[in-house]
Order: C-alpha cells, then structure tokens, then sequence
C-alpha cells in the first residue's frame, strides 16, 4: 500500500512539501514505514534520527500496525518555545 | 489543580495572553487567594536575533523571526497533558501555557510558562522539566526566517 | 548588564515596584530590544498562611503574615553586590530584586526577582543560586506574626 | 571590654532585646565575640549554629579583630525571600 506521511517544519521545507509518500508492504507498522521513509526520501535523512511517527494523532511504539486510512506524521526535530 | 494550554496566533502580548486565558474561563490567580501559594514563577521565552545556520557549520545567522508550525490537534491536547502530568508530579496549584502558533518576530515572545506552587524548589523544578519534555514531545516546530 | 536591588516597604504590590524600579533610573525591558535576550523569568515569593511553630515541634500554625527586618545599609549592599555577582557568574543581561520591609500579609508578594538571558538555563541556575545565597548571606530576617 | 552586639529577627524576639551586650578581654577577636555571646546570653544559644558576626556592616572572620566602638551584628539565621 502507499500511504501519506504529513511531514512539518525543518523536514517540511527541505523536502519541500507537507506530505511524503511511501510504498511499505501489507500488514505494516510504525517501523515499516520508518524505515520506508529513509529508503524512498534521501533528502529526508537529517530528520530522521530519534524521529518517531504519530498515528493517528498519538504517538506510536515502532511495533504499531498501520492500516491503510490512517493519519501519519513524521515527529522529528521538534524545538517549540 | 487549575491546568490551561493555550495556542495564540502570532507573538504573545499581554493581551492576546489575558484574553485567551479568560477565554479558557479558568483563573489561576484564585489559587492565591487561601494561603497555600508561596511562590510563583514566571517564564518568557523570546526570538533572538540569530539562530545556527544549517548550511553554514551552525554559525549564527541573523533571522527576521520564527514560524512556529503546529500539529493540531495532538499539539494542543500534548501541551495540555504535559502541563497536568507536570503539575502532579511536583504538586502545583496551578500551570499555565502559552504558546504561540505562526511568525513571531526577533524580540517578541513566543512561549509563555506560568506556574504557582506551596515553595520555589517545585516552581523551578516544573519549569525545568516542562520545558525539555515540550521541545522533545510536543509536535511544535520552529523554523528560521531568515533576514 | 542591568543589575538592581531595591528594599520596599511593605508588601510589593506592581505599583510599588515600578515605582521603586522608575526611581533607580534603570530600566531593565532596555535589554530586550536587541534580540540578545531569549528568556525572562519572573519569580515571586508569597507569604503562606503557616510556617513550622518552633515550640510545637515544628507544626504549622497560622499566620497573619511575617515581619521582614532588614539591618541597613547591609541588607541593601548584599541584596545589590549578590545580583551583580550572580549576573556575572551567569552571563545575564539583566537581574531585578525587590524584598519587602516590614509586614507583609498571608497572600502577599514579599520579594521578586526578574532575570533576563540568552537562553533559558542562565534564568533557571540564577534564580536557583541568587536565593539560596540570599537567605544564607543577606542580613534579611522574616518572624512570624501568629494568628 | 563590653560591646553591644545588635541582634536580630528570631534572636531579638526571644531575647527581647535587640542588642546584647557581651564583655571579652581585649585584644578581642570576632570568634571571642562569639564566645561570649554563648556563655553570657544562653537564651540565644538556638541562634548561635552557623551564625557569623558582622563587624562595621561586613561579614568577618573568625580571626577578624574587634575594637571598641565597632558596630558588631549577630548574622544568624536568615531567611528572606
């Protein structure tokens, strides 16, 4: 399956977009699509270590399952205040 | 316990602060009132003027300001639970946040932490640790404007 | 570097600070404007309604507040040459203290400290040591008014 | 010699005074001071742990000398803020 992984901020501006798509193979988890994202989107390398991925608008253990339909976000590099 | 997160549109002034507190219909100045509160602390972060420039080794750069991105809802429902799990771990009467969404400007204030508890140890103590755990689990990015 | 230390009388109310401020001729929000400054924080220390009774073995027993008695021109000196040092030590851009004189009630603010800084971490260590070494150093005496 | 040693806070209540008078043989030191503070007010012996004296407005060492007609003060127990 292809699913959109909304991406923000630094990440956001060097890939030059808000939503990365990337091809991981069913049934899926949070560590699929980690490691989907690194594969399939070089330029997004420098955001991703210690970046984890919210599902759904929760923050996910890597063994998470993702379903096709779910909301994704790249949580890298945060720094608010 | 009086727990508010707030997310502003643009820089945080007195009353864009004031009116959205007022908004949230919670005030964390009534926990003053019975005795109990022997400090408070407030703390104001604000945009410098420069900022580590990526691409060129870190050295610093001068900025216009900061475009603060927020994921929402899971920002302002992460501040929120951030700020309760704070105020019980170290026993606050009160935490409120601030924190601002969008372009705020070199000098102008972009974050806002309140917090009122029985001694100073808890105020500082919850300001500490607050803080780390926003900017390392709280989906808010900062991004440079570069002047 | 801003550095001032002002004994008011009485409880510090935001008049009786600023005015107190206004009349040393310094003004501490000059920092701000140049982008150097990325934290300010505010802290208030409040009396509570009890403190530890020495002849109960330390029980609380309720206040009607404390009497702060300074010895001047001491007190004055130390509250002033501990700011600078601390400013020093911590790189600040700017420390404001004002301590009470006299009675202060349950409920009221009997000591402030404002700090400005690059960043967050300078606030929070100076604030934390700029107390400490207050109540250790400073010849600043509160007793209990008992209810 | 006799000096006036003013006292303070807590110590000034339960002594109910604020000054002590101590007599120490001259050619006297701060910690001769002290000394006598301890022998000759034993109601302030609660205020004596840690206390320092300060002499002309300036804390002293224990080596410090005292003179006559120094302004001596018991710095003890503090506790602003």
């Amino acid at each position: 399956m292809t699913v959109d992984v909304l991406i923000f901020g630094p990440a956001a501006a060097a890939a030059n977009t808000d939503r990365a798509p990337v091809s991981v193979r069913e049934p899926a988890t949070v560590r699929d699509v980690l490691t989907a994202i690194a594969a399939q989107h070089p330029g997004l390398a420098f955001a991703l270590d210690g970046a984890r991925l919210a599902v759904n608008q929760s923050l996910a253990s890597p063994d998470t399952p993702v379903q096709p339909g779910d909301e994704l976000a790249l949580i890298s590099l945060l720094g608010g205040g | 316990m009086i727990v508010v997160a707030i997310i502003v549109e643009g820089a945080l002034t007195p009353e864009s602060q004031a009116r959205a507190l007022a908004a949230s219909g919670l005030d964390p100045r009534s926990t003053r009132s019975d005795g109990a509160v022997g400090a408070t602390l407030r703390f104001e972060g604000i945009v410098r003027r420069d900022e580590p420039h990526p691409e060129q080794r870190g050295e610093p750069r001068a900025l216009l300001g900061l475009e603060y991105q927020t994921y929402d809802p899971m920002a302002q429902r992460g501040l929120e639970s951030l700020a309760r799990a704070v105020a019980e771990r170290h026993g606050l009467a009160s935490i409120v946040v601030w924190h601002s969404r969008g372009r705020v400007g070199v000098g102008e204030v972009s974050f806002v932490l309140e917090i009122s508890a029985a001694h100073r140890a808890e105020t500082l103590a919850a300001t500490a640790s607050f803080i780390d755990a926003m900017k390392r689990d709280v989906p808010i990015w900062k991004s440079p404007v570069w002047a």
